[in-house]
């Protein structure tokens, strides 16, 4: 047998173990999800089998679910514009900064290693009525009254932020990282200022991982049902936080499934829509 | 059947216990698991949850005989586990602690298993309301009952627990109906709806209950008897009031279907022992399912909320498990939508 | 724009990262369980009772395994699917790369149910086996994410030298390929281990009985009262990762020096 | 060492033809260069030679025996690389061990021949440092150490010597030749840089688009182009269209613009058949200006210095000779001719080489 | 067009010293190259005359004004570098006018400039390419129209070539003086090959280890090495340690060992003082072999060729001649000398120079 031939087997040796885990754990499974949304749930909570299109008839035309589904996508869409905004120079400040970037970005992943709930409801004790935030406008004699700040939209778009921004900025780093700063300089030198400078290359340049960390930020925000549980007021849930109720509250696995499959549909729309564009490389080259 | 299955009968030598976590489990394995294991030689391989429904979503993706005993909350789990089929038969006979019980806990049980009972009873409580006694008087309270919850003066100080049965309860006690018979229930979803748009946040478990109180988030709220003793336990002058027809439950260890009867008999007596019931209420501040005419039941546990010193519970209002799981599919979905702004 | 309105703001994102991570800190040393502040006294006790508490102790321990396991077979499985796509033309590149991203896509409590249920149908019960089959599913994508983007810095013409010189190729990727590509799987690995060890909504589904680890654990207490010993442990925690990142960081510099950049 | 002999081997990149039914027999212990632009096809040669592809067709044989099927650990190659390839994690002493590790050598030989080695190469003090602690051409030089101490059958050189700076460049050629001449392996260098292939090689095979252009000793090859490739490829050629009127046994008659009747020895056409136009072919070198007319027996016209390139010991002319851009280059004195300077430019007939057009 | 003139600047990293107080001034329309070795400062140097760096010390002046704090974008340059830093993300006719939009230059003269920067770098067809549609010669053309079409004071190049290969760079070094000279614009280039600094420059600036070595024109440079550094750094040369054992006005009486009694002209040795040790510096191409014995005039020695390096035009030869090994570059007819031949290498006194020890 020729090199070219192993060379061409091998391949798909080294990727059995990912794909048959990948199919076996998450295809396989996902097939019954699939399965499952055509079942119905009775009173008694146990699911009869069939084919019925009850549960997609109401996930796709009640507007409960569209509109949920809709606050989801804005709340993600919120969030991944704010790490944009708020990451980026921060990116670009490691990136650019001539030490100390392995250190910079271990920091960042620091707030990773304290347990997600613990982080989250940490907000409370910040943001809260007696909280540091509000015990320090106290003292400074900003404010006579304790702000409420907390439970509403905008805490768990912060809690989103606070949960996402590595992300983002990772995928920004090394995208910025990888800019040729000769294009900077030449820029410079043909009279562009910094600011003219940084629009016209390399914001441009750095597209790509700004893209990437936005998916990523996107995907993860719009899947997440903890940050509204803990930090949201009454009406903030998002569209995981319906199918988790659905699957875990009501035991209505049928609807859950057909819910789950209607977010994955979006997302993964979405990710293809990035894969036709910038595909899926820049993401691989993001995570660096 | 493949290698890897572990068939329920054979799986004898060991017992699954599933409840709550922290105190609740270092007093069990303490007091029941491991005197238990030391006298039988069966082990007790115990697990946690936070939360019922969490939990009843697990056993139902299970194989039968996975999960065995379980902390379950009251009447109403019992019924769901029960129409699921997940109800055992317990032989009596083996668990001669059930005569320490207060009968009314175990009866209510019966009708739902045609007279046989899968559980024991195990602890009760209240969930009352729970008020910061700077900013809200005894009398107000008094005088407000309920309603102090749909009160306007209190907008964005006031919090309720996302749970979909306490929700209708109140507001049936907020629009003067018969909690386990209401039959206006366009006034019950009208007084949920005034309830959100005051609240600052549903609140979904005791940790955050106690913090949205003692950081003085909020004024006041429905909360869990235990928990509200606890707080005031810590020095947080925080008021505690069951108002009439207020919100009884109790809470039960449930033996699941195809779980080793002998062995879960057994553990479940151990588990009744008074030493055991007390120290588990003492820990989480829910008085015991223990008859105090029958057993001594120590100094605190007199003085915790919603105990009841005659062992009659005649005090108390229980959910009608009927009532509430007959209408579980429809109403938890409807008020998952109306907590959610429709 | 100027550089040091770029520090600035670099310095305030981290402030903010760092926010929550201080006031686990500081709760930690409170006299009390509620109020942070002001703060009603400095004391060790949450320590002292850390350090009495088994379950919480097991709890850590049960992780720490646990995200070490997820931590070596998903990079395993990861370095092997990397290699595969960056060092060799692979058909449908792109797809095989978007299914191998794809656990992230799946909101988790969906994933937790669905493999329940497919384990179910074929009737096996949950073990720790599951868990960690679990675990080692979603964080596969960040472990490929991250070594690929290192494996495209080593030259393949190191490994084609190797060969020359009589290695077999597999003689070929245990001295020369993975000592290179170490860094990347110590940053992968370490990716792993610190998903695995925060998740929660899988664990919860998939732990069979007798296993905790510390998110359910901390889970299991919402119903009474979040411990402040979890304030220590995450304080420990801290102080752990701090210290063992900061040694890391020698050994990947080292490693990294070493191979030549 | 042994004899590299390739029959016929082709290799395509799915429609792509890279290298085209290319024979070449290697003589034992000969130093043969594949030189021709980029792109051409040498550097997929040599990996099929060293065993990283696979010949779409045709037969490589190593010492008489067919190693298509041999992989490339099992065929005893020693294999340079542009970028040197050393492992950046082992020192040097380890990289020059690492073939020796899987040819059972034992401990004490091994550091024996790592230090023959190091010796050879004339760096005995780096044994324990790291590659990145070497400057370029210590990195290539223990790359070359590395690859021969396993004396392999046949050395496979691709660029080696490209990333080095000009002057390294210079020295390493020298070195590396001598090396090759004192162990005397079978070499295969791959190059684009035609004056490196001049320097070193015994034969050079010119390669354009996947062919072989032409074979043959450098001088041969240097002073008889057989094509137009060759002879622009091979330094600076003017190339200059004219028309043959005569030719017999001993001579050819050409008519070219500006420069009029030359007379050029047959031999110096040898595909040129019959009467026609032909390309006329005069080494830059060989075109000498001066400023006084010169001496007898060559062709002489006078042309104006258009642009000065000036290179140390020599110097570039752009010349305009009539019609004609010609470039000369010749050896300098002290000065250069100035630009603007009108010179004569006389070459000798037997300097020039004819091509069929 | 401008001068630029640089007074004492000086450049630390830290404690590291890149560029010694260096004063230079390059003169109107002028082809100042820096050459150096790796690392010596040069593109230190060229980074603080664009503004790219702050000196530590000293001025800088272009056209009399001093622009130490004038920022890069509002000195008016023109930069390329080795990596031509073209716009990836723009097409050539974007990165060519992207100047101009920084000039409050209007569409339609926008759109007239770029395409007569096009026609000058004379690539008139690529206007709506992409960079990497480009080859690496056209891309540095572009590069150099993008910096040119600005009409800049001075133009500064970072090794614009060194990444092309050896016959483009060879084109690319002609073309680029061409349209240097066309427009006439103060060029400061920056190169570590000699060959490039010799054919290219009006004014060679040899550095090393942040100091200027030697300043002036390419053949006074070449011809005149001033030490020993710039001896060997331009091209190669030998270098033989001897004896000055008497100097008068118009000569320099040498004793080296094996060459003899060499007498040379005084002012081939301007800085030897007094007697004593010295260097005697040889071109390797002033550097005869003959297998005749040479005319008058010249020194003359029997030596043995070692080794010989084919050039094409040339040979480099490695010769010994008593314990000396010296070089010798000749220009050859036909056949080299062979290896191991016994030849006379001859030189003239005059072509000697003669260094302090
Ligand atoms: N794996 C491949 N797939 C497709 N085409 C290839 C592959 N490898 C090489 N080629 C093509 O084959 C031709 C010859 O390539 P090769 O690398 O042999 O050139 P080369 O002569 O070594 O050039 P260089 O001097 O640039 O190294 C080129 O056109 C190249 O694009
Ligand atoms: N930002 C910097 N920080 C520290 N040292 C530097 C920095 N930039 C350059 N140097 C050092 O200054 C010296 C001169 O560098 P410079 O880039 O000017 O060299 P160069 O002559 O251009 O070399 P090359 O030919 O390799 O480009 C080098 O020793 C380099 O290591
Ligand atoms: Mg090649
Ligand atoms: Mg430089």
């Amino acid at each position: 047998m020729g090199v070219e031939a192993r060379e061409a087997r091998q391949p798909w040796i080294l990727l059995s173990p990912a794909l048959v885990a990948i199919t076996l754990l998450l295809f396989v499974p996902l097939g019954f999800i699939l399965v499952y949304s055509f079942w119905l749930r009775t009173a008694t909570g146990a699911d009869v089998a069939g084919f019925h299109l009850d549960n997609w008839a109401e996930a796709l035309t009640d507007r409960f679910y569209r509109d949920i589904l809709l606050n989801t996508l804005k709340i993600a869409a919120i969030t991944t514009v704010v790490c944009a905004v708020a990451g980026y120079p921060a990116a670009y400040f490691i990136a650019r900064s001539n030490r100390n970037k392995g250190f910079l970005l271990l920091l960042l992943m620091l707030p990773f290693w304290v347990s997600y709930i613990i982080r989250t409801m940490s907000w409370i004790n910040i943001l809260g009525v007696s909280g540091a935030l509000n015990s320090l406008l106290l003292w400074m004699g900003l404010i006579d009254e304790p702000l409420a700040m907390l439970y509403n939209e905008a805490t768990v778009i912060l809690g989103l932020v606070h949960f996402l921004m590595p992300f983002m900025i990772l995928n920004v780093f090394v995208s910025v990282d990888g800019i040729d700063q000769n294009l900077e300089s030449a820029a410079n030198s043909l009279g562009a200022t910094r600011v003219q400078t940084f629009i016209s290359v390399t914001l441009p340049l750095s597209l790509p991982g700004l893209a990437a960390g936005g998916l990523l930020c996107f995907v993860l925000a719009a899947g997440t049902y903890i940050t509204p549980l803990v930090l949201g007021g009454p009406r903030d849930a998002m569209f995981a936080n319906l199918v988790f109720e659905a699957i875990i509250t009501q035991l209505n696995w049928p609807l859950g499934s057909a819910l789950s499959l209607m977010l994955l549909a979006v997302l993964g729309a979405l990710v293809l829509v990035y894969n036709h564009f910038l595909g899926m490389a820049q993401l691989m080259k993001g995570m660096g | 059947r493949t290698p890897f299955v572990r068939e329920a009968r054979a799986a004898a030598s060991e017992v699954r216990f599933d409840g709550w976590g922290g105190v609740v489990s270092e007093a069990f394995r303490e007091y029941a698991f491991d005197p238990y294991t030391e006298k039988t030689g069966v082990k007790v391989v115990d697990g946690t949850f936070g939360g019922g429904d969490e939990y009843l979503s697990r056993v139902k993706a299970s194989q039968p005989g996975g999960y065995n005993i379980a902390h379950l909350s009251g009447v109403f789990d019992y019924a769901r586990y029960a129409g699921l089929g997940l109800a055992s038969e317990l032989n009596e006979d083996n668990i001669p602690n059930l005569k320490y019980v207060i009968p009314k806990l175990v009866d209510v049980f019966r009708p739902i298993t045609g007279g046989k009972i899968s559980c024991v009873p195990y602890d009760y409580g209240t969930t009352g309301l729970a008020f910061n006694r700077k900013h809200i008087s005894e009398d107000e309270m008094k005088e407000k009952g309920a309603k102090i919850l749909l009160d306007e003066t209190y907008k964005g100080k006031i919090a309720g627990w996302s749970d979909w049965r306490t929700r209708i309860w109140y507001a049936s006690l907020q629009t003067g109906q018969d909690p386990n018979n209401a039959t206006d229930m366009d006034a019950i979803w009208e007084a949920i709806r005034t309830h959100r748009d005051l609240s600052l946040k549903y609140w979904t478990s005791g940790a955050e209950l106690m913090s949205l109180l003692a950081e003085e988030e909020i004024y006041v709220t429905e909360g869990w008897s235990g928990r509200i003793y606890a707080l005031q336990e810590q020095g947080h002058d925080i008021g505690y009031m069951d108002p009439p027809n207020g919100f009884g439950w109790q809470e039960c260890l449930f033996v699941l279907k195809g779980s080793p009867m002998p062995e879960c008999e057994e553990l479940l007596n151990f588990m009744l022992a008074p030493e055991t019931s007390i120290a588990v209420a003492e820990g989480q501040n829910y008085p015991p399912a223990l008859d105090p005419q029958k057993v001594d039941l120590g100094k605190k546990i007199p003085t915790l909320p919603a105990f009841d010193p005659t062992g009659t519970l005649a005090g108390l209002t229980f959910a009608d498990p009927e009532y509430w799981n007959g209408h579980e599919a429809e109403w938890s979905k409807e008020f998952g939508r109306i907590q959610k702004g429709y | 724009m100027g550089w040091s309105l770029i520090r600035f703001w670099t310095f305030l994102v981290y402030i903010f990262m760092f926010l929550p991570v201080a006031v686990v800190v500081l709760l930690s040393f409170n006299a009390s369980e509620f109020g942070a502040f002001p703060m009603s006294g400095l004391s060790f006790r949450w320590f002292v009772e850390l350090a009495r508490n088994e379950a919480i102790l097991r709890a850590f321990q049960t992780s720490m395994i646990l995200g070490a396991l997820t931590a070596l077979i998903s990079t395993t499985i990861g370095v092997l699917a990397s290699l595969a796509l960056i060092r060799y033309k692979v058909p449908g590149q792109n797809l095989i790369s978007t299914i191998l991203i794809a656990p992230i896509l799946v909101p988790e409590v969906v994933l937790a149910v669905a493999l329940l249920l497919f384990l179910n149908a074929l009737s096996i019960n949950k073990s720790f086996a599951l868990l960690l089959a679990g675990h080692v599913i979603f964080t596969l994508p960040f472990v490929i994410l991250v070594v690929q983007a290192r494996l495209v810095s080593i030259r393949r013409d190191v490994e084609e030298a190797a060969m020359s010189l009589g290695a077999s190729p597999i003689q070929t990727f245990f001295s020369i390929t993975l000592p290179l590509l170490l860094p990347a799987v110590l940053a992968g690995g370490l990716f792993a281990f610190t998903i695995s060890f925060d998740d929660i909504t899988g664990t919860l589904f998939w732990k069979p009985g007798g296993v905790e680890t510390v998110p359910t654990q901390i889970f299991a207490m919402l119903r009474n009262s979040i411990s402040p010993e979890i304030n220590a442990l995450g304080t420990v925690m801290i102080a752990l990762t701090v210290g063992l990142p900061l040694l890391g960081l020698a050994i990947a510099r080292r490693m990294s020096a070493n191979s030549g950049g | 060492m042994s004899t590299v002999k390739l029959t016929d081997i082709e290799k395509r990149f799915g429609d792509y033809v890279a290298v085209h039914r290319m024979s070449l027999e290697m003589p034992e212990g000969g130093f043969v260069t594949l030189l021709g632009p980029s792109g051409c096809g040498k550097t997929t040669t040599l990996r099929m030679i060293a065993g990283l592809l696979d010949p779409t067709a045709g037969e490589i044989q190593i010492d008489g025996k067919r190693v298509n099927d041999v992989p490339i650990h099992k065929r005893n190659l020693g294999l340079v690389f542009q970028n040197y390839a050393l492992f950046p994690h082992k020192t040097v002493a380890d990289n020059i061990a690492f073939g020796l590790k899987y040819r059972g050598v034992g401990k004490s030989e091994t550091a024996q021949k790592v230090k023959d080695a190091l010796e050879l190469v004339q760096l005995p003090h780096v044994a324990e440092r790291y590659p990145r602690e070497l400057s370029g051409g210590q990195q290539q030089r223990i790359a070359l150490a590395r690859s021969i101490v396993i004396e392999p059958d046949v050395l496979l050189l691709d660029e080696p010597l490209s990333a080095l700076d000009a002057n390294l460049r210079e020295d390493m050629r020298v070195e590396l030749k001598r090396i090759q001449e004192r162990i005397g392996v079978t070499t295969v260098f791959v190059t684009h840089d035609q004056s490196e292939a001049l320097a070193m090689s015994d034969q050079i095979v010119v390669m354009s688009a996947g062919r072989v252009e032409q074979m043959g000793a450098p001088q041969d090859v240097y002073n008889t182009p057989g094509s137009e490739f060759v002879a622009r490829f091979l330094g600076a050629s003017n190339i200059v269209e004219a028309r043959c009127t005569a030719r017999d046994e001993t001579s050819i008659v050409l008519e070219a613009p500006d420069l009029g009747r030359i007379v050029i020895p047959a031999d110096r056409g040898p595909q040129v058949n019959g009467t026609g136009p032909v390309k006329l072919v005069l080494r830059a070198e060989k075109l000498a200006l001066s400023e006084d007319k010169p001496s007898d027996g060559v062709i002489s016209h006078s042309a104006r210095v258009e642009t000065v390139d000036y290179q140390g010991q020599a110097a570039r002319y752009f010349i305009r000779l009539g019609e004609l851009q010609l470039q000369a280059i010749n050896m300098i004195d002290t000065h250069p001719h100035g630009e603007g300077s009108e010179v004569s430019a006389s070459f000798r007939p037997s300097d020039c080489t004819v091509l069929p057009a």
